[in-house]
């Protein structure tokens, strides 16, 4: 296995012309206003969480390419398994600002109930499953789904995504050979971020790539830039359509750097230096892509401007509507814990109403 | 009607599910061509094929992950742990995921998978084949957990279980597995999660049991009839959600508690039914409530015979009940 | 002595016993450079350097299992788990090893570890920050419990946790992490585990907690005072092996008692403290056992303020038990 | 990685002497000796299980070269963790068979005092770690005991065995990943016999070979043939040396097959052909070694007659030195859950002993 990666897009916007893959202009352009809009709702939601709007708030940023790179490789009956820090997926997907901010702010128009912290999304109606915290459980759900498909004669792919350090869970291993024995259509889209938490990618394993993992369970993996968009979603659609006919699973390693800090209750500035930081910064998925917009005749600053204005727009919309949403109520509390609310927890919801509490207090 | 044990229950209800509804698919280890280590699975790959009934690798994580997956695709897994000792490298699936899922996506999706798993002790297989901790799955809000005594009731439950939308523990008592027959109806049934059962009234004591125990249940309360004492036996059946009119209205009628269960006594799921009772039904004591339980060591080996309660020790229980 | 938080207590303790005693080894997730997500461990790395502070790899089986066998070889490891809801990918190692290890031995080897790990809610985490799950640990034979509720307690309690010979889960209450503070003498001192402590005497009503809970006793049996009630509160400390008599002989002052956890109610920690009671103590009740407890709903986000029980609510439950 | 695998002897009896590891005479005639006192008790123990004087057994029939060439390589001072299937492990560090037998009945002069199933052996005077049965919970034990060994500093290593089932194990990925990222010096020692319980290799993983999946953690795996004791002894050896200077860990795959059932509660005949066993009988690791003896000049029918009667007396004086023992206590089923009995222990010891039981019956 080589420790090369794909790249299609260099650091400076010049690109591989064999290596391009054919998009038509229109869909070059969505990839790229999914991004902005990515970047700018990242930045707001975060200025959000630090003004105690919302609770808590995972930053994507630098992933940008990654994220709408890969996601935009998928089939939109495919089912995608987001980790936290994939808003981009949502995004791609179609996902409104406005049920996106609702989860944010776990409010009555929050799908999840306001059952679920931020950043864990999930939505049926766009083949997103919803998420738990806990590293890699969702890695055999997503191998889970493809079998079913598979066996049921469905067409479709599975894609997962998870970070460098889910590649040490119990559930990675066992996902992984699941997806091999059964040669489940199955995408395990690793954004490797070099970081978990404060754990550098050296300290998590020492394999010498994420990607070859892949080997030790018969399949392949191949390595991309992830600050590269064109890189990533040639990566991984070569791999959907290869799952989606028959040729079984595989591990795309996309290289970027997490920008921000793991989380609003991070503070990376105690485990990194500032200079790598830079770096990376350099490197920006967003700056690379317009580079390459640019050479090919299709950026301007018109469009640039027309972008950024319609991002912004729509998640300034998305915020002022959702804080109008009242909290949901109490009984939402109780219900989805089964199918039909048990005795005991009827018990409970009715002796908690009848405490006549002030709720406003919360 | 036939005659059946136990395992045969099981191994009915299952093909007549899967006869019933093509979503209904087995996977787990050795359930294949081996028909499982315990036969549940016999002669099922050979009537519905590979696809529906799947040997898998060596972890349990998988199974119960990957059955997750499939279920929230819409097939109904029925996933086989070997034993419930070796389900902990899954527990993270059922507490994270399986328990969660309604809930987390806000009824979005739900995890409707059966987990069946043989528990508790009788095969001499020391600590790692003879575990009983129905408690951690009780605990755990999203799931069921039923445990089943009887042939016929296994078939009526496990079917229950099968069509039941929610996730549900299926724990089998591996004692009796074989040991225990009854009659069972050829045609389909179900028995109703949630409800426990009165399998012998009485008027003097409230013995609670499940599985296994239930039948050292029924050997103590026949001895205890010599004795002229009426035992009340009643099969918890289903321990979440717990029959709790059923548990209430039996101690309202004798006064007198013995809850019987072979998982260590600390902790166990007996203490649920105990503080259950103290705090809706106190005024109707006349004894302390006793629990006849495992003890609170690891499941030995050697001692396997004295460890597990038997109708001597329940039957000194009720004596001292009796004697309070 | 010094005023610290929870949090202190615990870095603290921790530092003290490592210069005490160098086999005593930390290791865990972002514990090294980073001091752990909540700071349990900062300045410990350039104390004692990264080979007893180990950062380790994402893998909490991986954390508790290499534990138990640096314990085996004679250190004293003490792993944190950056939340409890992380430690079901460890807790097979926890119900096959750590627990097991000296009685499947024969007394041959223990895994003395100590495992660490915040528990509870108070933070919004949703479900997977937030559990508290407890009863898991308490009903497994072989593990010590234990969960402190003062910076004080916390120093004493994690000093006789690393020197007691078994393996202890400590769990620390993370909603009071940094908004309890207290004296806390600079001097070794050790707090033994297996004793509750009676934090305010009474003679009305037996309030049992821990952790966080205790905080919500207290504020409660003051409220309760406002009224004339004397509540006394006792704060279990040590879940296993509980303080037993500590236990009976309040009820046999007060006859009324009242259990508090966040914890779902079903099958949580106070189901045990209520059996043991009615067994052992029925006599002395004048009212019905009540337990005020977290619902038994998987821990929400939303409404997190009022899943908790608060005062308010325990003060609902003594009115109820007072005019019982 | 090549899917190559270590051979000494040939099928024939022939053998490479570039590869022939340097051992006198007398360590050749031990590998022997403990060869076939492994292949004897494990005749005589599944006898005694079908005569119900011992409960259950666990065979190794099959698998005495892994076994005994493995162990061998250690030195005395190296932590050992065996399976349930390793009896030979036992063998070779010198546990004297008494003390064996008394573990598989359980008795009082059992060290684990009866506490624990059959085949579940743990001595710490002989530095082997008590076993629990869930598949893969030891790996990372034996990966934690290395670590603290070095952090120490003392030049030890450790070994663990398993099996090819064994490697879809969390625990396995958990162990293989610490030792990799923390550099231990610990041996995983795979004998991959072809199955688990009914399954076969082919469908527990999708890697080419077992030893292949060692690349995923950064370190190498080799592939021997396990039914030839000087390769196995001579693969284990150099990692051995490797481990113990400080070179890290190494995953050794031998090849061999299990010719008996999976336990002596398994019908193997339920899901593999005889045809398959025939095929692999005529691989008897014992035979080989045997045919290598023979062109050395070092074996005859005199040493043969004499090493086998040796072990059935070693077997047989064991066997009824050991069923003599009585049971032990009632009281011992309460020590060790912890250092010292806690009240509710003393509780119940002291409900029980009031009952009065006639314990003869068990
Ligand atoms: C089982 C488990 N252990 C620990 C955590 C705490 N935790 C949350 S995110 C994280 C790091 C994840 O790193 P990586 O997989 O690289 O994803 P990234 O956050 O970099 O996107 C950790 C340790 C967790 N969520 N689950
Ligand atoms: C976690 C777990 N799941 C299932 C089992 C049941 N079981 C016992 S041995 C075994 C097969 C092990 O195969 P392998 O690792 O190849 O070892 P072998 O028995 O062939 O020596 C299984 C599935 C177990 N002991 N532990
Ligand atoms: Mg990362
Ligand atoms: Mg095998």
């Amino acid at each position: 296995m080589s420790v090369e990666m794909l790249q299609v897009i260099r650091a400076e916007g010049t690109y591989d012309t064999t290596l391009e893959p054919s998009l038509p202009e229109s869909d070059l352009k969505k990839l790229y206003e999914a991004m902005i809009l990515l970047r700018t709702l990242d930045v707001r939601a975060l200025s959000l969480q630090r003004q105690g709007r919302i609770g808590f708030y995972i930053q994507c940023i630098g992933q940008e390419a990654s994220q709408i790179g890969s996601a935009y490789a998928f089939e939109p009956n495919d089912w995608l398994f987001p980790s936290y820090r994939d808003a981009g997926v949502a995004i791609v997907r179609g996902l409104a600002l406005k049920t996106l901010f609702c989860h944010l702010m776990g409010n009555s128009q929050d799908v999840m109930k306001g059952h679920q912290m931020p950043n864990h999304w999930g939505y049926r109606s766009i083949n997103l499953v919803s998420l738990a915290a806990p590293i890699g459980v969702h890695i055999p759900v997503a191998v889970g789904v493809a079998l079913a498909a598979k066996m049921r004669g469905d067409r479709i792919v599975t894609g997962v995504y998870f970070g460098d350090g889910a590649t040490s869970s119990n559930d990675f291993h066992a996902g992984m050979n699941f997806a091999g024995v059964f040669h489940t259509p199955t995408i395990f889209f690793c954004q490797n971020n070099q970081y978990a938490i404060s754990l550098p990618v050296s300290k998590q394993t020492k394999a010498q790539t994420l990607a070859s993992k892949a080997r030790a369970y018969g399949f392949e993996g191949v390595r991309v830039d992830g600050n590269d968009v064109l890189a990533v979603y040639k990566a991984v659609k070569e791999a959907v359509v290869k799952a989606r006919n028959g040729g079984g699973p595989t591990v795309i390693e996309a290289i970027t750097y997490r920008i921000g800090a793991h989380s609003t209750a991070d503070d990376p500035k105690r485990y990194r230096v500032e200079r790598e930081v830079e770096e990376w910064r350099k490197r920006d998925p967003i700056d690379r892509f317009r580079l390459y917009l640019q050479r090919k005749g299709i950026w301007s600053e018109d469009l640039e401007a027309k972008v950024r204005q319609q991002a912004d727009g729509i998640v300034s919309d998305a915020i002022r509507e959702a804080e109008k949403i009242p909290p949901p109520t109490l009984e939402t509390m109780f219900e989805d814990v089964y199918s039909e609310m048990s005795w005991n927890l009827k018990e409970q919801l009715k002796e908690l109403l009848s405490e006549q509490r002030d709720v406003t207090k919360r | 009607m036939t005659t059946l044990t136990v395992v045969q229950a099981v191994n009915q209800a299952l093909r007549e599910e899967m006869k019933r509804d093509d979503r209904v698919v087995l996977l787990g280890e050795d359930i294949g061509r081996n028909g499982g280590v315990f036969r549940a699975t016999e002669g099922l790959l050979d009537e519905f094929g590979p696809s529906r009934v799947m040997d898998t690798p060596l972890a349990e994580s998988g199974i119960i992950g990957t059955a997750i997956g499939m279920a929230l695709y819409g097939l109904v897994p029925v996933p086989e742990i070997q034993f419930l000792d070796f389900i902990y490298p899954g527990f993270d699936q059922i507490v994270t995921n399986l328990s969660k899922f309604r809930y987390r996506s806000g009824g979005q999706y739900s995890a409707h998978v059966v987990i069946r798993a043989p528990y508790g002790g009788g095969i001499k297989g020391g600590h790692y084949h003879s575990q009983s901790t129905e408690a951690y799955f009780a605990h755990t809000a999203g799931l069921k957990v039923v445990i089943p005594s009887t042939p016929y009731d296994t078939k009526g439950l496990l079917k229950a279980a099968i069509r039941d939308p929610d996730p549900v523990i299926f724990l089998e008592p591996k004692k009796i597995y074989r040991a225990v027959k009854g009659e069972v109806p050829e045609d389909d049934y179900v028995v109703p999660i949630g409800k426990s059962k009165i399998v012998k009234e009485g008027s003097d004591v409230s013995l609670f049991a499940y599985g296994t125990m239930l039948h050292v249940a029924l050997e103590a309360a026949e001895e205890a009839a010599k004795r002229d004492i009426d035992v009340e036996v009643i099969d918890i059946r289903t321990l979440v959600p717990l029959d709790i009119d059923s548990v209430i209205s039996s101690v309202q009628k004798t006064g007198r508690v013995l809850i019987l269960h072979e998982a260590p006594k600390t902790g166990g799921f007996g203490a649920e039914i105990s503080a259950l009772i103290s705090e809706k039904a106190l005024e109707y004591l006349k004894a302390p409530i006793i629990r006849v339980a495992g003890f609170d060591t690891p499941f030995p080996y050697t001692w396997e015979s004295i460890y597990l309660p038997d109708a001597f020790r329940v039957m000194k229980a009720i004596e001292k009940i009796m004697q309070y």
